[in-house]
């Protein structure tokens, strides 16, 4: 059962490659969301309820609901243009994405440790890369937050497959998580939304040596 | 007392954040400095002990703390002068946030030179973004969002790197069957650790710490942010949160040695400091805005000092002599930038010159405080760059040295033709003496005293430092 | 002492011999041997004219030509017996001396601020400095061949024994006969009587001089043909006793004198421009003693 | 004694230092002048009681850093002590007058009072100390505090240029000192100088050779062997002439210092050594005096002429060691004899010859040779220190210069007369013609610049000359002119402190030896004679020619124009026009940039032609090398380029690479592997 939420996770990464609206970008941070909610409540076995709750609520109020939704209004709120724009075409970048995935098979390929399970490492590793690829490939900034948002969702997998034993560094992923996003969510939404209409990372490149 | 401390502090940053009244704010910000004070010296005496389970002050944490308080002052001090020179848009709230989130950055970056656990180190270092990211938006202009959008984002992503990296540690853990993730038990248990994990967990780690380490790959963001800082922070966050990166990279280095992945480890690190090296004298010699020219040198020194420490032997002693050595000099341009900016009004090479005929005292630093932050004989900086050096020798790696040698004249000739330019070269059109404001030369004084102590720590080390850099060398031999 | 008495002798006579000679060449009858002396005392006698331009150095030049060839034929030695100066690697003496004349002589030249002047100036100081090389070679080899340093030891040291130091012999006085010739400025590097002063070396050099120092200037030229001539001289006489050393002395500065003699009436002038390369000839052919002598020590291994 | 002298040495400077914020621009120069001139009476008795009671020794208990600095004053020390001490005192006065043109800019006076005073103590430091580690600190400190001193018309830019120069390449020496040193204390584990000569001793020759190398390099820099003098000639004619004076005549010659120093130091193949270095030297001689003919600025030519006396200076260092290695005491005795001779004369004429320059410059405002003329009659003083200081360092009796040439000349013959084979024979040989070459061309050179400088009528009527000459810029000079004849006259003086210091060059004098040195030094005395018994002679004739014409009339009339009686001053020999024949000989082996305008159509125009004479040397070695460096580092500079997603792609980057990088080596490892098995 995780197994399956966890192609689908990367499944979902594939989508996102090729997908140019904003809105789907939501849409699927959304699914993500979700399954990590499942994976939480399916993994983390023997953490004790209290900290299990809290995790899960992180996953599912937090990722799943309220950060899409913030995206949305901000999107709403400044006229962002609903395209993607990236800079390269989404033939190439669904190609990445695989090879992503495969160089992560690849690198499990080596790793000789029984207490892990692969799965959870594949998909951590191409989610956050992806989520990285996402940021360096797509012009506007809003997707750079997106591009982070994944980022997150990937090591929040990668922290479930330690979970049990430290469920300690699980929490610190979710306060990471909650603190670098609202950091960022929040300057986002205070300063550049209302000092750049339609935020494009061009008009955010003045600084600079060459 | 760690915890007095934090308690104190926060108390502290509250008063600065709600108060409006000046004198208050001068209160505050002075018993936060009696408050850091007691910390350090109470740390002098409870060496390697360890409290609130989490911090221990071993020697390395020791040495940084106090060369923290001692740049601390001189920093709070130049920030006052700072705010009141820049009135303009000065609140109260502004002020207050600004003092506040100095108080936050020295703070977390004291704790976390002292905290034993990684993942402890791992908060304060997010809490240090925090607060750097306020005093980067002091100015609220769009190119200081710009500076703080980057510089958040670029951190965000590091510690996220850092954090990766420790999940990559605690499998290697899980590996060994180790619970406790303080680094004595890392230390102790090195040699149990999956190869594998820790390769991966040391670079995620190493290149999650080299945006506050100011080292290639993720040093780029840290530029703009010293750049857009007010100076007094800018100093700041080109001294003490640079150290950060260091103790954090140093102290994961110590768990890799002895370990089969510490000649990776090491190759890593000699690629980036090398690297490091090469961009700063990249733009040393094509850059013309100086303040962005003393975080390049940051960048430089840097480079030399991750060198020494991945060449080992007496590198080791070097970089950490360097460390503290850099933070004691590199404050002092970033202060002296204040009064060349108040001067000039501006930060370009192009139209700022003949420093000399305006502000006297103030030229005779800058040319001592460019002599030492290019390690000339007789600055404190070539002693340990000589160790640096001395370390690449020993290790046969004679063809790096001539490259790094190389590399490092080019960085003088950039760095000295700027400066040079800057202090004697005649303006085209000379600033009208009413426009200039009279800068008294105790203005300069913290900085001499800072350059002073700097040599005199290099040529004069007191036995007591010794000991301590050698113990904290001996978590890496 | 002997030697300066010797030469102030053959200098009254020698250029009287090389116009005789070039006279009877070009089928005239020429003046008498003293006619060149008689010339000189004229001008002794006559007052002088000097350019406003000039200054002190001007004045003080001729004296100290003078003064440089007088300095330098002191140090001369008659075969065996010593000069009046005579130490160890006198010659280096010998030559300074000699081109401290040619700086006044030069400066002196540049003083008037003549339009002419500097260029005999300019040629006269390339060529010296191209012959120094040439002299000190030849020195060195002798050096080399006799173990010895100072012009007297050197000389007396000197025996031709084998075939090739005839040669070496022949090539030695034929390298001091040139140098002569350019230090002097003949024929072929430069011809005093020619009427253009374009083409002319030393004699553009004193077109201001008048009068006294003129006469001068001119005497010192005498001498120091005979200073060379005795130099060649001393190249044979060895360790021969006076009753034989002096009448071969003169002899030789008689030779001399008609070789410049002809030299002058059958040689034409060589380009300006290709002078240098004629000169630098010299030390090349100095170099060839040089190994040559290597090859008779047989240092050649 | 010594070590109390020293310590009051150095304090007086800190104590001058210090008093400057308490003082006027006037008491400061004042302070100034007398501190140095205390410290060089001071210098001078450290250095004569060495000279009498024998070497002093002492030392300071340094830090861990540095290890104990020993402080050892030795007879080579003390020479060296001596004849910076005397620059100084002359460059001092001079420097005094001439700085009162500049007396309203008082920040720049103050600084270079202060690096003045900086760079005299810290060259007598870099004379006694010998810790390695201490030694490159001060050596820095001198290296700045000149380049401040430089600098101090720094409104100039080409002066500023020229002073980053100066900086970086003597940074670049020190680098290869440090290196050096580095060397030392890795194998032996101390900063003391004897510990290179045990280290040497307990080294390969080679190894030594090695060492002995990077030391030559670091002190070439600084001393200006070619290639490494390019920094002479642009700092040279930037500085004030006082300290263009001071720098040709002692800091490039703390690198002749540092030679000599090493070679007291390293025991190594000496003949090897002696070979190289006079090899280097023969052509630095060479070049810098044929550079120096074509310069059109008298201070550059200058400069290209200390090039060429350390050439000298060289020669005879490199006769030396060919003297130890082959065990002959006459060579060894005669090759360090004249280089320390010679470095005392070149330091005397050279600093009048930049005085002179500074005083042609403060009255005419130009340095372009091709400007001047006939300035002896403004400026009469001058003009005859200027001529004194020509023919002392073109080597003519009876001055200075004469002695020390005439000290190599005799070693090199000696060594053609005692050379057991051909190839040392044909070496010596070889020196011997490289200085006769640069005699001719000093000759060349000199009278080129006294009679354009001096002489005629001026060639640019548009400079008026500001005259009279003060006496305070004259009095120094006429004391450098004084020693200047001394020293041609009655070398004998100076014959005990040179030989003794020679002496600490060969330890075991034999007694034969000894004979050979008395006879050296009896050659010092007759020269000394002759060349007194020369100016007599000259006096004489002079007085007779007078007394002969005393009676008649002087005519005075225009210079003889060839039927041309106009104002003939354009029409004179210019500076290019007397070097012309030269030029088109030496043409291959200089860099001469020629602007030149052809006359065209049937009416006269104005045409000109100018000559820039440049350094193929600084061309191909220093220019091409940095523009290149300076490209590729360009080529890099898109790494800051303010996109965000770039700055995270390089992170993508290294994580990638430094996982991918090892795991696919290590495939294609495998792979040749396998390919190999068959």
């Amino acid at each position: 059962m995780i197994d399956i939420l966890l192609i689908l996770l990367s499944i979902s990464l594939l989508y996102m490659s090729i997908s140019n609206r904003l809105a789907s970008y939501l849409q699927i941070l959304v699914l993500q969301g979700l399954i990590l909610f499942g994976t939480t409540y399916l993994t983390l076995t023997e953490v004790n309820t209290l900290n299990l709750l809290l995790i899960m609520l992180e996953t599912l109020v937090f990722k799943a609901i309220a950060v899409p939704w913030f995206m949305n209004y901000v999107i709403k709120k400044n006229k962002i243009t609903r395209e993607a724009e990236p800079y390269l075409p989404n033939f190439i970048s669904l190609l990445i994405v695989t090879l992503i995935i495969v160089f992560a098979i690849i690198l499990a390929s080596f790793m000789n440790n029984e207490h892990l399970d692969k799965t959870f490492f594949v998909v951590a590793i191409s989610t956050i890369f992806t989520g990285l690829y996402l940021i360096v490939s797509r012009k506007k900034i809003i997707t750079h937050v997106i591009g982070y948002i994944v980022i997150e969702n990937g090591v929040m997998v990668l922290s479930l497959a330690v979970g049990n034993e430290m469920p300690m560094l699980v929490n610190l992923g979710v306060m990471l998580d909650i603190f670098a996003s609202v950091l960022i969510l929040g300057i986002f939404f205070n300063k550049i939304g209302d000092v750049i209409k339609d935020p494009d990372v061009d008009l955010l490149s003045n600084l600079k040596d060459n | 007392m760690i915890v007095l401390f934090l308690i104190g502090t926060i108390l502290i940053i509250c008063g600065l954040f709600f108060n409006k009244n000046r004198t208050v704010n001068y209160l505050l910000v002075s018993l936060y400095v009696v408050l850091l004070w007691c910390l350090g010296v109470y740390e002098c005496f409870h060496l390697n002990q360890t409290e609130f389970t989490f911090f221990t002050a071993d020697s390395l944490g020791l040495l940084l703390l106090l060369v923290l308080c001692i740049v601390a002052v001189p920093a709070l001090y130049h920030g006052y002068r700072y705010l009141e020179k820049h009135n303009l848009g000065e609140t109260p709230h502004s002020r207050g946030i600004f003092f506040g989130s100095m108080v936050l950055l020295i703070t977390s970056c004291g704790v976390a030179y002292l905290s034993n656990h990684i993942a402890v180190t791992w908060i304060f270092v997010e809490i240090t973004t925090l607060s750097a990211s306020a005093l980067i938006y002091h100015h609220r202009t769009m190119r200081a969002l710009e500076g703080v959008w980057k510089y958040v984002f670029i951190c965000a992503i590091s510690i996220t790197f850092i954090y990766v990296g420790i999940l990559f540690l605690s499998l290697s853990m899980k590996g060994a069957g180790i619970e406790d993730m303080s680094f004595t038990s890392l230390y102790q248990n090195r040699l149990l650790l999956d190869p594998y994990w820790l390769k991966l967990s040391f670079l995620f780690i190493f290149t999650g710490f080299s945006a506050k380490f100011g080292l290639v790959p993720m040093y780029t963001a840290g530029i703009d942010a010293k750049d857009k800082a007010p100076a007094p922070a800018g100093a700041l966050l080109s001294s003490i949160l640079m150290n950060l990166g260091f103790v954090g990279v140093y102290r994961v280095y110590g768990i890799m040695v002895q370990t089969p992945v510490q000649e990776w480890a090491r190759a890593i690190m000699i690629i980036s400091g090398l690297l490091s090296i090469f961009v700063a004298a990249v733009y040393m010699t094509r850059i013309k805005n100086i303040k962005r020219m003393f975080a390049y040198s940051g960048i430089e020194h840097m480079g030399l000092v991750v060198l020494g420490l991945a060449v080992g032997g007496i590198g080791v002693y070097a970089a950490i002599l360097h460390v503290l050595l850099h933070t004691l000099v590199k404050p002092t341009l970033f202060f002296q930038y204040n009064q060349i900016y108040w001067i000039y009004q501006s930060k370009s090479v192009n139209d700022i010159g003949d420093y000399f005929k305006y502000n006297k005292t103030g030229a005779i630093l800058l040319l001592l405080a460019f002599f030492s932050a290019t390690a000339m004989p007789p600055s404190g900086l070539f002693v340990s760059e000589f160790m640096i050096f001395q370390s690449l020798f020993e290790s046969h790696h004679v063809l790096m040295l001539l490259v790094v040698v190389l590399l490092l004249t080019l960085i003088i000739w950039g760095f000295g033709s700027n400066i040079f330019k800057l202090l004697f070269t005649p303006l085209e059109k000379e600033l009208e003496r009413s426009r200039i404001p009279h800068i008294s030369p105790w203005e300069s004084l913290s900085q001499y005293v800072l350059l002073a102590f700097s040599v005199y720590l290099a040529y004069n080390p007191p036995m007591e430092m010794v000991n301590l850099i050698n113990n904290a060398v001996r978590i890496i031999q | 002492m002997i030697s300066l008495i010797l030469i102030l002798l053959a200098s009254l006579f020698f250029m009287g011999i090389v116009v005789r000679t070039k006279s009877i060449t070009s089928g005239r009858k020429g003046p008498g041997l003293l006619q060149p002396l008689k010339d000189v005392l004229r001008l002794l006698k006559k007052g002088s004219i000097y350019s406003k331009t000039t200054s002190f150095i001007f004045r003080i030049a001729p004296t100290t030509y003078l003064a440089s060839v007088l300095m330098a034929i002191l140090m001369i030695p008659h075969g065996n017996t010593p000069g009046i100066i005579s130490f160890e690697n006198d010659f280096v003496m010998f030559a300074y001396i000699l081109s401290f004349g040619k700086f006044m002589t030069i400066v002196a030249a540049l003083d008037t601020g003549s339009s002419f002047e500097g260029m005999g100036a300019s040629r006269e100081g390339l060529y010296s400095m191209l012959v120094e090389p040439a002299f000190f070679i030849l020195m060195g080899s002798f050096a080399l061949f006799t173990g010895h340093t100072s012009f007297q030891s050197i000389f007396s040291l000197l025996h031709f024994g084998s075939n090739i130091s005839y040669m070496l012999g022949a090539m030695a006085t034929f390298v001091f006969v040139l140098i002569a010739m350019v230090e002097n400025s003949r024929m072929p590097f430069d011809d005093p009587e020619t009427h253009l002063e374009l083409t002319m070396v030393h004699e553009v050099m004193i077109l201001d001089n008048s009068g006294f120092d003129l006469g001068l200037i001119t005497y010192t030229t005498y001498l120091k043909f005979s200073m060379y001539g005795a130099l060649i001289a001393n190249l044979f006489i060895g360790r021969l006793p006076l009753q034989y050393s002096i009448p071969l002395f003169f002899v030789t500065q008689f030779l001399f004198a008609v070789a410049v003699g002809l030299i002058e009436s059958f040689r034409a002038r060589f380009r300006m421009g290709h002078n240098p390369q004629y000169i630098f000839i010299l030390s090349s052919v100095a170099m060839l003693l040089f190994f040559g002598i290597l090859l008779l020590t047989g240092k050649f291994i | 004694m010594e070590k109390l002298l020293i310590e009051i040495f150095n304090l007086l400077t800190l104590a001058a230092l210090l008093s400057f914020p308490f003082l006027n621009i006037k008491w400061r120069g004042y302070v100034t002048l007398g501190t140095i001139s205390t410290q060089v009476i001071v210098a001078l008795i450290v250095a004569f009681s060495v000279f009498t009671n024998g070497l002093a020794e002492y030392a300071y208990q340094g830090s861990w850093v540095t290890g104990e600095i020993p402080v050892r004053i030795d007879y080579l020390s003390a020479w060296f002590i001596l004849l910076i001490s005397f620059t100084f005192l002359t460059g001092a006065w001079y420097g005094f007058q001439y700085l009162k043109k500049y007396k309203d800019r008082t920040a720049s006076l103050t600084l270079h009072a202060a690096a003045l005073m900086m760079a005299y103590t810290s060259m007598i430091d870099i004379c006694v100390v010998q810790n390695g580690f201490a030694m490159l600190i001060v050596w820095e400190i001198m290296a700045i505090s000149s380049f401040i001193t430089i600098i101090f018309e720094h409104e100039k830019k080409e002066t500023l240029k020229a002073g980053i120069n100066f900086l970086i390449q003597s940074h670049v020496s020190i680098l290869f000192l440090t290196i050096a040193f580095m060397w030392v204390k890795v194998k032996t584990g101390s900063f003391d100088y004897e510990a290179i000569t045990s280290f040497t001793r307990s080294q390969s020759a080679l190894t030594s050779l090695g060492l002995f190398l990077f030391f030559f390099v670091g002190f070439a820099i600084k001393s200006g062997f070619v290639p490494f003098h390019t920094w002479l000639p642009l700092a040279h004619p930037v500085a004030p002439a006082h300290v263009s004076g001071i720098m040709s005549g002692v800091i490039i010659k703390i690198g002749i210092y540092g030679i000599l120093r090493m070679l007291l130091l390293i025991k190594t193949d000496m003949t090897t050594v002696g070979y190289f270095i006079v090899t280097v030297s023969v052509i630095t001689g060479i070049y810098g005096v044929m550079l120096a003919i074509v310069q059109h600025n008298f201070k550059t030519l200058l400069a290209y002429h200390s090039i060429e006396n350390i050439g000298i200076i060289g020669i005879g260092i490199g006769l030396g060691c060919l003297g130890l290695g082959a065990g002959n005491n006459i060579l060894a005795i005669c090759g360090f004899g004249g280089a320390l001779l010679h470095t005392l004369n070149h330091s005397l004429f050279k600093s009048l010859l930049f005085y002179c320059s500074g005083n042609i410059y403060q009255a005419t405002h130009t340095m372009d040779i091709e400007r001047l003329g006939g300035l002896i009659k403004k400026m009469p003083h001058t003009a005859y220190l200027f001529l004194l200081g020509a023919l002392a360092i073109c080597g003519l009796p009876p001055f200075n210069g004469f002695v020390s040439e005439f000290f190599i000349y005799s070693g090199l013959l000696q060594g053609i007369t005692s050379a057991g084979h051909a190839i040392p024979t044909l070496f010596y040989l070889f020196a011997v013609i490289g200085l006769a070459l640069i005699g001719g061309l000093a000759l060349i050179c000199f009278t080129k610049v006294f009679g354009i400088i001096f002489l005629g009528t001026p060639r640019d009527k548009t400079i008026e000359v500001k005259g009279p000459e003060k006496p305070l810029s004259i009095i120094p000079l006429y004391f450098s002119g004084l020693m200047i004849l001394l020293i041609g006259v009655v070398p004998f003086l100076l014959a005990p402190y040179l030989v003794k210091t020679i002496q600490s060059y060969i330890p075991s004098l034999n007694f034969s030896g000894y004979l050979q040195l008395e006879s050296l030094l009896e050659n010092l005395t007759s020269i000394g004679w002759y060349s007194l018994g020369f100016i007599v002679l000259t006096a004489v004739l002079y007085g007779i020619r007078l007394l002969i014409v005393s009676g008649r009339e002087d005519l005075e009339d225009n210079t003889w124009g060839c039927g041309y009686t106009g104002d003939a001053s354009k029409m004179q020999y210019t500076a290019s026009s007397f070097v012309r024949t030269y030029r088109k000989l030496a043409e291959p082996a200089l860099l001469i940039r020629k602007e030149k305008q052809e006359a065209t159509g049937l009416y006269p125009v104005t045409i000109n032609q100018v000559t820039h004479p440049g350094d193929k040397l600084e061309k191909w070695l220093i220019d091409k090398p940095l523009r290149f460096v300076r490209k590729v580092l360009n080529s890099f500079a898109f790494l800051q380029n303010g996109k965000i997603q770039a700055y995270i792609l390089y992170g993508i980057i290294f994580v990638g690479l430094a996982i991918l990088l090892p795991t696919v080596v290590a495939k294609i490892d495998v792979l040749i592997h396998f390919l190999n098995q068959f």
